[in-house]
């Protein structure tokens, strides 16, 4: 493996919450790192949907990114006190 | 400043607009700018390298590491030296005559003299029950996550679609600590043709010339006289293993489970000939690659009204172009993926190329370079690591036939 | 099987697609039309070939034809940003 | 023995007139050389407009229709996302009111119910609308349709009554026989009836040309820009103002080459379809940027909060003009059993119902309770230019 060089820490938020990465990161990798996968629910089946091609293709992982939409958080590195939005919170998943 | 920006109407002028920064963009930026021609290449990423950034693993012909992402290190320094100008983070959006729109924040067009399309391939989705959920991701997904961004995908990880892709990032995930439980086949259905056992063994076989892992010394052996005792053999016993992971050639995924993020899947045997068999088991794992294969990434070509052929033996659609990688359009070239599927030196190769080609345009080099700089295409070929498709190089007798003929319908007077 | 999804966009589901090809539509376009396959945000760059393969399985067709067309924007792109 | 008729193109238009002959008993046989709505219906944009008519015969249509697309949805048993939310005319200053208030005044004498509002009524219905928006014209009448499910549900409708569908089945050419034509020659064989009706739009003159015959219908090309899915922003139809003044006076041809104007509507599943552009540049599909740039910007214009909105597709429409801007409709003078529903230009949508209602008495041989005089095909027989 080649390592990075330990990156500068960078916290941005997600939906609201205060989230940590490192400079360098895209969105979606520093997300993994904090152990979330899913990014949004789908507009049209209510399916909770997360990285899918991780290239920019399938547009799986887009999410409004200080206030403009559909960024693909898979392309789009992280910044200091960016704001990631998607529609993951205020849609309640049914709890069995 | 080589370009000049023309605040008011937010447009840049340009000799060659080069989509693309991956192995053929790069290598073709710096061919063009050390002739003194001003490049400016425009790539969707926020660094450039495309997807040279996840290779990564041991030529063995050559006894050293591909290590993918310092190799596009050091191909952006010498374009940055030698004055190309880069524009990450900006889509292209269109293409009209040769004017280039993008979406960035400070321009909006470039006016150039000429287009090099080197957007490379998409992969080719492998749709399965279940597929959409969270934690299934490409192959590809899996392999910039690992080898780029240093970030474990999952714990428990299956791959889904066998093919030297597949075994590779399966092997690069291995190598980062996570557990790979095995690649599997792909349910058959009309959604996939990968799932036949013996057709997959003999695809792995043939793209393997050579001994970059374990796989290609594998294959090696099957392509080395033992074929046949061998193929049987793994074929009837299912029970190859590539660095310690399992190779199910004999077992299909039928679906994938979980409520919202990926639980499990249903894994069923699977005959030579590819019929289900069985009840079929069970398997927990929290993520699963799938391998569906790659498409040249074609959609610019078609807007710029390119011609565009069938050609299977090289990944699918592809425009039409010269042996010196002209389109059906003057002014628009091709490199890399978009002209067919293969490695990364390949594309390389063609980078030179169809920059010498559009030098050439420029009275810049001579034609008999421009035949040096098919050698070294055709070289590189047959010194590639890795090979996609099998019949490639009938492919690109048949993209030469079909260029012949084109050639002929449209007269002489097209300079091809 | 008919339950899988093929166009993630839109939500269109395998059956959907053999059901607009019973109703004779043999074009790329024609089940789009019927099912909103590849109208959605990637624009079918990842469930077109896949409708392409189920058309060459069923009709046995692999012209050119059967390719949806590319129009701009290719990505998309912000009103404001044009 | 029972009618038989043919119904050449299964567009809107197509499917309609094939839905109400089936309706009277009459054996019908719809043939298409692609596929339902392959062509202008299924690339146009979705509004039932009749503030956009002008005051005449074809207002007086487009009322018709649209009282019969109330019960559509019903009638075919199907979801059509039919809407009956109104439609406004945006006026950006002073000149449009002036030209629009006339234009009011005239719809409202022919019978149309609409009015001017204010700038902040308008807002009051649109809350995005830019405040720069002086006033707009109102018209509850207006409505929106799906054209493409128009189109399918009319051919299953049909389909279920006694109609035949041959599709990707090119004909070929008419069968003519002393002076009357009795079939048509197609890629699937011959197929004889008493009547031909061709609803083939555009493309109309290919099969008249074998009788040397032409009619001046001829294709405008219209761009339609697609959003990504957004919640509901738009409450009824937009229509920009310049459009309309610029269409009400002739010399801005010249300025406005492209035709550039502005229609909004939002479908049923969050898109919003931008309009466009009316250019007449034969059957070239190609799109520019310049077309594309243009309308995208009377969109931000009008609506401020579309800046950051994507763009996802666009496509072209071919819509079928014709010089005075009104269909042809009815049966063609010199051949006997040949008849003809083509030119709808941008009104296609909104006049199918009564298109195919009009077309189905009139083949069958009944009487028809309008006149149809403006719309025959004998105004274009003596000389017509375009």
């Amino acid at each position: 493996m080649v390592k990075n060089v330990k990156q500068k820490e960078i916290r941005f938020n997600f939906n609201g919450k205060e989230i940590k990465g490192h400079e360098g990161q895209p969105i979606a990798a520093a997300l993994f790192d904090n152990g979330i996968r899913a990014i949004r629910y789908c507009d049209v089946t209510g399916e909770l949907r997360g990285i899918y091609c991780g290239i920019g293709h399938c547009f799986e992982c887009r999410a409004t990114v200080n206030g403009i939409s559909g960024i693909r958080t898979c392309l789009t590195p992280i910044e200091e006190n960016m704001n990631v939005a998607s529609n993951l919170t205020g849609v309640q998943y049914d709890e069995e | 400043m080589l370009q000049v920006i023309l605040q008011v109407c937010s447009m840049m002028k340009s000799d060659v607009v080069i989509v693309g920064a991956g192995p053929a963009g790069l290598v073709a930026s710096i061919e063009l700018a050390s002739k003194g021609l001003q490049v400016v290449v425009v790539d969707e990423y926020y660094r450039s390298g495309g997807r040279l950034l996840g290779q990564l693993y041991k030529d063995r012909r050559k006894k050293q590491v591909w290590a993918g992402k310092i190799i596009a290190n050091d191909l952006v320094e010498k374009a940055k030296s030698l004055g190309v100008k880069f524009l990450f983070e900006t889509a292209v959006w269109k293409i009209e005559n040769k004017t280039v729109f993008i979406s960035n924040e400070k321009i909006k067009q470039i006016h150039t003299k000429t287009i090099l399309l080197a957007t490379g391939a998409i992969e080719k989705a492998l749709p399965l029950p279940g597929w959409q959920k969270v934690g299934v991701v490409t192959a590809g997904a899996a392999q910039t996550f690992t080898n780029l961004h240093n970030v474990k995908i999952g714990k428990n990880v299956i791959f889904v679609g066998i093919d030297p892709l597949s075994i590779s990032v399966a092997i690069e995930m291995k190598h980062a600590g996570v557990n790979v439980l095995g690649l599997f086949l792909p349910a058959p259905s009309m959604l996939n043709q990968k799932s036949n056992p013996k057709e997959v063994l003999e695809s792995i076989a043939s793209a393997s010339g050579m001994a970059t892992n374990p796989i290609y010394r594998f294959g090696g052996k099957l392509v080395h006289g033992l074929y046949t005792k061998l193929l049987l053999k793994f074929l009837k016993f299912n029970l190859l293993k590539i660095n310690g992971i399992p190779i199910y050639i004999r077992k299909a995924v039928t679906e994938i489970n979980g409520r919202a993020e990926v639980e499990s899947v249903n894994v069923k045997n699977i005959s030579i000939d590819g019929e289900l068999i069985g009840d079929g088991k069970n398997l927990l794992v929290d993520t699963v690659c799938l391998s569906g294969g790659l498409l040249p990434l074609i959609d610019l070509s078609q807007l710029a009204s390119c011609v565009i052929v069938d050609i299977p033996e090289l990944g699918g659609f592809v425009p039409l172009h010269s042996p010196y990688l002209k389109t059906t359009v003057e002014g628009i070239y091709v490199a890399g993926n978009i002209t067919g599927i293969e490695g990364a030196q390949v594309s390389m190769a063609q980078g030179k190329l169809a920059a010498w080609s559009i030098l050439k345009e420029f009275k810049l080099v001579s034609e008999k370079d421009l035949l040096q700089a098919i050698k070294d295409v055709e070289q590189a070929r047959s010194l590639s690591p890795i090979t996609f498709l099998p019949n490639i190089h009938r492919g690109r007798q048949i993209m030469n036939e079909k260029w012949a003929d084109y050639k002929n319908t449209i007269g002489e007077s097209f300079d091809g | 099987m008919d339950n899988t999804l093929i166009c993630r966009c839109e939500g269109v589901c395998l059956g959907a697609i053999l059901k607009a090809i019973d109703e004779c539509s043999t074009s790329v376009q024609g089940i789009k039309k019927r099912t909103r396959v590849g109208m959605g945000y990637c624009q079918g760059r990842t469930c077109q070939p896949i409708l392409r393969d189920i058309l060459r399985e069923l009709i046995g067709q692999s012209e050119l034809a059967q390719t949806q067309k590319s129009q701009a924007p290719v990505r998309p792109i912000p009103l404001g940003k044009l | 023995m029972k009618q038989k008729v043919i119904v050449i193109g299964a567009g809107i238009i197509g499917t309609s007139v094939a839905y109400y002959l089936s309706q009277k008993d009459v054996n019908v046989v719809l043939i298409d050389a692609n596929d339902i709505a392959a062509g202008t219906s299924g690339a146009c944009d979705k509004a039932i407009m009749l503030q956009s008519k002008k005051s005449g015969p074809n207002l007086q249509f487009a009322m018709k229709s649209a009282e019969m697309y109330k019960d559509l949805e019903e009638e075919l048993e199907q979801d059509l996302e039919y809407e009956n939310g109104g439609g406004m005319i945006l006026i950006n200053n002073e000149v449009e009111l002036n030209v629009l208030r006339e234009r009011v005044e005239n719809q409202r004498e022919a019978g149309l119910n609409v009015t001017i509002i204010c700038g902040d009524e308008a807002r009051k219905i649109n809350p995005q609308l830019s405040p720069k928006i002086i006033a707009a014209t109102w018209c509850e009448q207006d409505a929106e349709i799906n054209p493409l499910k128009t189109s399918f549900a009319f051919a299953k409708a049909a389909s279920n009554r006694s109609m035949t569908m041959h599709l990707n089945c090119r004909v070929l050419n008419l069968i003519e026989d002393n002076g009357r034509v009795i079939g048509v020659k197609t890629t699937n064989g011959d197929i004889y009836a008493d009547n031909v009706v061709l609803c083939c739009g555009v493309w109309v003159n290919n099969l008249l040309k074998s009788l040397q015959l032409e009619v001046p219908i001829i294709p405008r090309k219209g761009v339609i820009l697609v959003t990504e899915k957004i919640p509901k922003l738009l409450n009824c139809n937009i229509l920009g103002g310049s459009y309309i003044v610029s269409k009400l006076q002739e010399a801005s041809v010249e300025k406005n080459p492209f035709g550039i104007g502005l229609s909004m509507g939002q479908t049923k599943s969050g898109n919003l379809l931008i309009g466009g552009s009316r250019e007449f540049a034969s059957f070239d599909t190609s799109i520019s940027s310049f077309v594309l740039t243009a309308v995208a910007n009377k969109a931000t214009e009008a609506f401020p909060c579309l800046k950051n909105t994507n763009l996802i597709r666009s496509f072209v429409g071919f819509r079928p003009f014709t010089p005075d801007n009104l269909p042809i409709l009815g049966e063609v003078p010199t051949v006997r059993g040949l008849y003809i529903a083509a030119g709808h230009e941008g009104d296609g949508v909104a006049l199918a119902p009564i298109t195919g209602h009009i077309i189905a008495e009139v083949v069958t041989g009944q009487t028809v309770d309008m006149d149809l005089t403006p719309f025959h095909m004998n105004r274009f027989l003596q000389s017509f230019t375009y």
